[in-house]
């Protein structure tokens, strides 16, 4: 054949400056997401000033901390290409187990903070071990699981309810305490979320969770312990779940065998809403935590907004499709202007 | 609008379809009739897993022992209406003597009652009543306009009969409290509450944690809000946890229905002066022995019939079916302590 | 170049191995030495059981019985991590990348560099993606995601992965088989330094005259069975043909002399900003012509944007003399078109679907009556055309996915086929295809340009290209840069459009 | 051995479950048979069955909808307004049934032409329709719905001399035609290929996104028809009709072996899932099994039907290379 020939060097250059916009596209999915939330809280606080004041913003931040924890731990599972349906049923079971645990005692919030963890672990174990070994559908695996998780909670509980009474102070104050003025459990959350965040980027077992998500065939092909990896997602997600478990006793102090009942839509909503790809490989969980964010300061302002009641719902879901259009629409427009512009 | 009563069928047309009216049995009561041994109740609560019911149920078991019945709880995990439909044609087919039913919704239930009534089987419902030709009896626990009117007595008195309150609800669908909720606004509408204003109504769907937030949203939206009135277990223990633990504890008062021993701790700090509630026992308890009575055949449901209720004494059918089971108690951390449930 | 038959232990063996998928016998009783400093050629027809091999010596099949030796020494390799750690890198026939990542820790991912406490230093890999790039000569942004790169570049992002890291061992299934020549001339290079360093390559291709250029050795399989092992010296092509297919084969390019009739299909001013502008040429039945260029030159989405299925930004596709509806291809097929992708495994079929279904899939209303499908209609389209193109395979109801490259490749081409179409644009028609298919591919195509077939052809393969094409329409950076007429197209013309050193080839109209 | 492996086949095997649980009920639970509870049983998830039917078809082709049973409100919600405010049930249906094709067109054009994930949009339209249900009805429950459209919904009308209902009889005629269509016709073989591979499916001339907006708008216009029957069934129009509901018909779906990912399942599978968690729920109820247990069951079913193929199959791989291994020596 022919002698070599070199391949003109030119679009080095292009590839130098669209990348540095690329890099913009990707991290626009965040800021978009922001963006909105910028602007939702914006105008509710025009409308109601009220909405900023101190007891506001740290209602905002306490109503999030929960989502937001559950968010980031279902980011972690659903970017390896996998979902975690059972997370509403694992709140319940574990903020039911603490506050067995905890009621009539003086047990310290740590402790039942660990319970609350292994319970929560222990639960995504099975659901891990199912979907990793078994190498079945993770969605028929976690829907199976939420059942499975709810019946023994249900069953477990038979309609009893624990009482803020019965729960030591030191648990509740965990709830409602705070250190200069912000409450412990954003604080919480934001150190799970900046910590996971931080390990998905600079760890290899956490870009292999990226790989894995965006090509279970080639990760396989790369030598990634694929098993060992989701079933650790698996761990994760279900201990942070077990963890928000025990928050939400903290929080509530009166809790029943259906807390968070029906949440795993809403996490998964969160996550979808925050960029984190259904079909797995992308997203962050900083995003999943803004769309956490986003989700419940929407609900906030519809009643701060005095909205009717009956509207709120209706209302919540059009925002929700608006605020995923919106983004998929900058986003295509941006790319297709960053080829345009590479042309030049 | 426009294409209503150009042919076809319309509601008025079919409105006489409806008119069954409340005639239960033809049978003849036989008050004299000892109490059957063996009778097979069933309770089928709103939902399994809701404390409430549970204490009522539990009462109502306990009672059933004291005739030598033998009585049983069944039940969805979900407040709907069509997974207590599942359960009624169930124990239609065990042939029950009796099915007592707190309905999630009056009407929805109504054909399998009817079904059930058909085969001989006494329907009753407690807590939450069915439309009025679905069941024999409806054990309520205290007049429905009594407790919408007493709510809003009691918070009037608190507030000095002045300020905005809001309602704190159930679910949207709620009947029982949608009828409570009526009596509200109705004796609202009396001169001497010129000064106060009802806001909203919120609906915190009997979740916990949806009411919690539902109270910050009421309190946020209405920064003159005086009081909130929760006429449901779940929301007032909600509503009290989120005030007490806030900048609004003190100023906002809180009254409705709830459950002392949910209610202790917000009573003792102070963040609820008082609330009331009848006692969840006594209601299963009369449930009970009505769909015994029933089902021996001392009574048909018919209005101004009389009945002995073990140790709660003789109770009179009211008009429609309606048994009440008495005044609501006034809680208060005087009397507190000495219930608990 | 050539050496005796080498002594000393080899570093990589099989040794009478057989693997069986179902009632298939991929390998029966293979053996195969790989000695340090020596460049081995595997050779075989389509389904010979070539990639079966390499994937038993990477870790991806377990034999049913036999061994694997390394160093002389029988070994079990878990699974690919395990072949890696034993330092044997491993180019797969299909590229499998993850598309969402970028090309950096597509060819690092599970061996980044750390610094302390095990943090992966990001700079470091960056660093040393551009470093392999340069080696490489190519232009690829270490931090683009691998989503959107063409099959070559994504290749190339293969061999870059497979050059990452000091290998004693380098197999490569088919790396060449979507490159151009200056491509594949800067890999042959790299892969000579790093033989001259003492590493064992393993190669495969279709292209015989690469297996000459690198190898030293060869062994050539048939039906999954050995067939030898010798030196490539004294060998030639036809020699080597003949092992591989146990006869003697035709001429390989047999182009037809056909009567060119009127203009089939016309692209007047089609325009996809920063991907190719201005591009205008025709196509009259009966004509063969090819599209040539530099891998990235913009062909594929011509291509794309022609059939619907990508969106041009301006410009104009005639078929027949009526204008076609933009961006759709049911509309194009509607038209007479039909689009052989490069993409096999993403565009080309559904690879779980069986071969009967993935070709019917392109004809559901000539396969239905009625509504409803007519399995043996169905049945009779797949079987002729897998008659027709050599396929080889179990049963029309098996998946696509379980055939050899070479195998799906003639499923794609009887799918597009099989629609009678007025307008056939081929993309890398005979890409993974043996020498004997490949001529009886060819043999085809000019036999239904004959016919008055107007075809498009894009090709890697500048030999197919100047032995098939009546013309030759050569791109360069998004732009047509020449057109060369059969007797004016050689192999120094179109390189030198293709690299745009234009002046020598008339410019595009 | 191919025999074993297609007679194992999940939905085969779910066919061959709800056959012996029948057989089990008839055999073991007083009532049971009886032509009343037989009836009640299977109309009691007519609404789910329907509503499985095009989502069958819909995660075939890799798609889901997430909203149906908030339709299901909707159109309840919408029939029990319109019956109050006056109008003719004549009219009202069309009327309910449109805005089912509505919804679904919402849905389907968010999905196509946004190109969002069905998933996401689905889950907003679940709290939109559902939201827009309490709109239109707030707190309120119309009854009263004519006897003579009501009787054609409920357990006591049957086919004559059968168990079979009416909403029971249309669900066996749909999943005839959904059968059908997804195994015979050609629309039926683009599914699986959009389910299985979207691109090489438009690649192939499939216009991919007509057809998917198209199974979302029968999607929505049988959830809407479904809200009627319910409706008329429960004789209460109320906006929280059928909450939760979507659960329940991907449950069924998943467990009649159809593939979340796309590309695979079979219709029989899914009837039969459905089928099989409707019967099982009444002959635990009838055996007095606690909802809790029920859930845990149901729970359990769904991971032993993605758990019990793969045994199998890993069973049979294992043999298989054991007699591979054995005959090439
Ligand atoms: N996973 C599999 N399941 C079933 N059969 C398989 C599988 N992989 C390969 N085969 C079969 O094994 C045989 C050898 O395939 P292989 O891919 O090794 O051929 P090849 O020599 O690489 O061909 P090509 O030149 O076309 O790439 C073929 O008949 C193929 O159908
Ligand atoms: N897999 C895909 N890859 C790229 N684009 C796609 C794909 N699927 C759908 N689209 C886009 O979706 C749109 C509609 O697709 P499709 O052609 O299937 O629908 P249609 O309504 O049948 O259109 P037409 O009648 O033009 O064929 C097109 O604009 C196309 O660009
Ligand atoms: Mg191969
Ligand atoms: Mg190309």
């Amino acid at each position: 054949m022919t002698a070599t020939i070199d391949k003109p060097t030119a679009p080095a250059e292009a590839g130098r400056s669209a990348r540095s916009l690329v890099d913009t596209v990707f991290r626009a999915r965040e800021i978009s997401i922001a963006g909105a939330l910028v602007l939702l809280v914006l105008f509710t606080w025009i409308a109601e000033p009220r909405f900023l004041n101190g007891q506001g913003v740290k209602d905002l931040l306490l109503n999030a901390a929960i989502l937001v924890l559950l968010a980031v731990g279902q980011s972690v599972v659903v970017v390896t290409r996998n979902i975690d349906l059972s997370v509403g049923s694992v709140v319940g079971l574990s903020a039911f187990a603490c506050g067995k645990f905890a009621s009539g005692t003086d047990h310290g919030p740590l402790l039942v903070a660990l319970l609350g963890i292994a319970v929560g672990a222990a639960c995504g174990l099975v659901s891990g071990s199912l979907v990793s070994f078994g190498k079945v559908p993770a969605l028929v695996v976690t829907l199976g699981m939420l059942y499975i998780i709810q019946g023994v909670d249900y069953w477990w509980a038979e309609g009893e309810q624990i009482n803020a009474a019965d729960v030591p102070q030191s648990v509740l104050d965990l709830g409602s305490g705070s250190v200069l003025g912000i409450p412990y459990l954003p604080l919480i959350s934001f150190a799970v979320l900046a910590a996971t965040a931080y390990f998905l980027r600079t760890y290899r077992s956490g870009r292999e969770l990226y790989a894995i998500g965006s090509s279970p065939e080639a990760a396989r092909l790369a030598g990634v312990p694929i098993r060992r990896r989701v079933l650790g997602a698996y761990v994760f997600s279900g201990a942070v779940a077990g963890f928000a478990g025990s928050l939400w006793l903290a929080r509530f102090g009166t809790v029943v065998a259906d807390n968070a009942h029906g949440w795993e839509l809403t996490v998964v909503s969160a996550v979808v809403v925050g960029g984190v790809a259904i079909v797995g490989g992308t997203g962050t969980v900083w995003g999943a935590a803004l769309g956490a964010l986003l989700l419940t300061t929407i609900g906030s302002s519809l009643s701060v907004l005095k909205v009717d009641s009956f509207w709120e719902d209706a209302i919540a879901g059009a925002l929700l499709l608006a605020a995923i259009s919106v983004d998929r629409i900058v986003n295509v427009r941006m790319t297709r202007a960053l080829r345009k512009r590479s042309a030049r | 609008v426009t294409l209503a009563g150009c042919g076809g069928t319309t509601k008025k047309d079919s409105d006489h379809n409806s008119g069954g009216g409340a005639k239960a049995t033809d049978a003849k009561a036989d008050p004299g009739a000892p109490l059957k041994k063996g009778l097979k109740l069933a309770f089928l609560p709103k939902q399994i897993n809701n404390p409430y019911e549970k204490i009522v149920d539990d009462a109502g078991i306990a009672a059933a022992k004291e005739f030598s019945g033998e009585g049983k709880e069944v039940g969805p995990s979900d407040a709907s209406a069509s997974s207590q439909v599942s359960y009624i044609n169930t124990l239609i087919q065990q042939r029950q003597d009796a099915i007592l039913i707190a309905a999630n919704d009056p009407n929805a239930v109504c054909g399998p009652l009817k079904q059930a009534m058909k085969k001989d089987i006494k329907v009753v419902a407690y807590d939450s009543d069915t439309a009025k030709d679905c069941r024999q009896l409806f054990i309520n626990q205290a007049s429905s306009e009594e407790i919408g009117r007493s709510q809003v007595q009691h918070i009037a008195e608190q507030l000095d009969y002045k300020g905005e309150i809001a309602i704190l609800s159930a679910t949207q669908n709620a009947t029982n409290q949608n009828t409570w909720i009526e009596f509200m606004k109705d004796e609202l509408k009396k001169p001497k509450y010129k000064n106060m204003k009802l806001v909203k109504t919120a609906y915190g769907d009997d979740d916990d944690q949806k009411s919690f937030q539902e109270t910050q949203g009421l309190l946020k939206a209405y920064p003159d809000l005086k009081g909130i009135i929760s006429p449901t277990t779940v929301g007032i223990a909600a509503a009290a946890r989120y005030i007490s633990g806030s900048s609004y504890k003190g100023k906002v008062v809180i009254n409705g229905l709830g459950t002392p021993n949910q209610m202790r701790k917000y009573v003792k700090d102070g963040t609820v002066e008082q609330f009331s509630l009848w006692d969840p026992k006594k209601l299963g308890y009369l449930g009970s022995y009505a769909a015994a009575a029933l089902a021996s055949g001392q009574i048909t449901g018919a209005e101004g019939e009389k009945f002995k209720a073990g140790k709660l004494g003789e109770y009179t059918i009211g008009k429609d079916g309606e048994v009440i089971l008495g005044p609501p108690t006034v809680f208060d951390k005087n009397n507190i302590d000495d219930f608990d449930f | 170049m050539s050496q005796a038959v080498p002594t000393g232990v080899p570093v990589l063996a099989l040794e009478g191995v057989n693997k069986s998928f179902g009632a298939v016998r991929a390998l029966r009783d293979v053996s195969l030495e790989l000695f340090p400093g020596e460049a081995h050629a595997l050779a075989g027809e389509n389904g010979a059981g070539k990639s079966t091999l390499i994937k038993t010596l990477a870790g991806v099949h377990r034999p049913d019985s036999g061994q694997v030796l390394l160093d002389g020494a029988p070994v079990v390799f878990h699974g690919p991590a395990d072949a890696r750690d034993a330092g044997i890198a491993v180019i797969y026939q299909e590229p499998t990348l993850f598309p969402d990542l970028s090309i950096a820790e597509n060819i690092f991912m599970g061996r980044q560099p750390r610094r302390r406490l095990g943090r992966i230093d990001h700079k470091a890999v960056r660093a040393a993606t551009a470093a392999l790039m340069g080696r490489l000569g190519v232009a690829l942004d270490p931090d683009r995601p691998a989503r959107g790169l063409s099959i070559a570049d994504q290749q190339i992002v293969e061999i870059a992965k497979a050059l990452s890291f000091d290998a004693r061992v380098l197999i490569m299934d088919e790396p060449t088989a979507a490159l151009t020549g200056s491509e594949t001339a800067r890999l042959f290079s790299v892969v000579e330094a790093l033989r001259a360093e003492g590493a064992a390559v393993l190669f495969i291709s279709h292209r015989l005259e690469e297996i000459f250029r690198l190898c030293q050795r060869v062994t050539t399989l048939r039906d999954g069975r050995w067939v030898a092992s010798e030196p490539l010296a004294g060998l030639t092509e036809d020699d080597l043909v003949r092992r591989m297919v146990g006869r003697d084969l035709d001429e390989l390019y047999p182009k037809q002399d056909t009567r060119v009739g009127e203009t089939a299909l016309s692209v007047r001013r089609l325009t996809r900003e920063g991907v190719f502008r201005d591009v205008s040429f025709d196509v009259r039945r009966g004509e063969i012509v090819a599209l040539a260029g530099l891998v990235g030159a913009g062909r594929t989405e011509v291509a794309q944007a022609v059939f619907g299925v990508d969106r041009a930004d301006a410009g104009e596709v005639r078929v027949g003399g009526k204008p076609l509806r933009p961006g759709s291809p049911s509309a194009a097929m509607a038209a007479g078109l039909a689009l052989v992708p490069e993409d096999r495994r993403q565009r080309g079929l559904v690879m779980e679907m069986s071969i009967e279904r993935n070709i019917g899939l392109t004809g559901l209303d000539r396969i239905s009556g009625k509504g409803l499908v007519k399995r043996a209609l169905e049945r009779g389209r797949a079987a002729d055309w897998a008659v027709r193109l050599q396929l080889k395979y179990g049963r029309l109801s098996d998946q696509v996915g379980v055939l050899s490259g070479g195998n799906q490749q003639k499923v794609v081409l009887a799918k597009w086929l099989a629609t009678d179409p007025a307008v056939l644009i081929v993309d890398e028609p005979t890409r993974g295809i043996d020498v004997g298919t490949k001529a009886e591919v060819h043999r085809l195509l000019s036999s239904l340009a004959a016919e008055g077939l107007a075809v498009l052809m894009i090709s890697s393969d500048l030999p197919e290209v100047l032995g098939m094409a009546d013309r030759v329409l050569v791109m360069h950076e998004g732009r047509l840069a020449a057109e060369l007429p059969r007797a004016e197209a050689t192999e120094e013309s179109v390189m030198a459009a293709a690299t745009g050193r234009t002046g020598e080839g008339r410019a595009a109209a | 051995m191919r025999l074993l492996r297609t007679g194992l086949r999940w939905d085969t095997a779910v066919g061959v479950l709800l056959v012996a649980v029948f057989v089990t009920g008839l055999g073991t639970t007083d009532g049971f048979a009886s032509r009343d509870n037989l009836a009640f049983a299977f109309n009691d998830i007519a609404e789910v069955a329907l509503m499985a039917l095009p989502m069958t078809l819909l995660v075939v082709a890799g798609q889901v909808d997430l909203s149906v049973a908030s339709m299901l409100g909707l159109s309840s919600a919408l029939t029990g307004q319109l019956w109050d405010s006056g109008w003719a049930f004549e009219t009202i249906v069309p009327v309910v049934l449109l805005v089912g094709v509505a919804g679904g067109l919402l849905n389907g054009w968010l999905v196509t032409k946004v190109g969002l994930p069905s998933l996401a949009v689905t889950i907003g339209t679940l709290a939109l329709y559902r939201g827009l249900a309490s709109v239109v009805l707030g707190s309120n429950a119309i009854t009263d719905f004519p006897e003579n459209y009501a009787k054609w919904a409920v357990d006591t009308t049957t086919v004559p001399g059968t168990f079979i209902t009416y909403p029971v009889a249309l669900f066996i005629v749909l999943a005839v035609v959904a059968a059908v269509v997804l195994h015979a016709t050609g629309l039926g073989r683009s599914l699986f290929a959009i389910g299985a591979q979207e691109d090489a499916a438009y690649y192939a001339g499939i216009r991919v996104g007509r057809i998917k907006l198209a199974l979302f708008v029968v999607t929505g216009l049988v959830s809407a028809f479904a809200g009627v029957v319910f409706t008329l069934r429960y004789g209460s129009a109320r906006a929280d009709n059928g909450q939760g509901f979507e659960m329940l018909v991907i449950a069924s779906v998943l467990l009649g072996g159809i593939d979340f990912d796309g590309g695979r399942g079979t219709l029989f599978g899914a009837v039969a899932g459905v089928l099989l968690i409707g019967v099982l729920k009444n002959l635990l109820t009838l055996n007095d099994v606690a909802n809790e247990v029920q859930v845990i069951v149901t729970g359990l079913l769904l991971v032993a039907s993605v758990l019990t193929p793969r045994l199998i199959s890993t069973v049979g791989e294992w043999r298989h290379r054991r007699a591979a291994a054995t005959s090439s020596n």
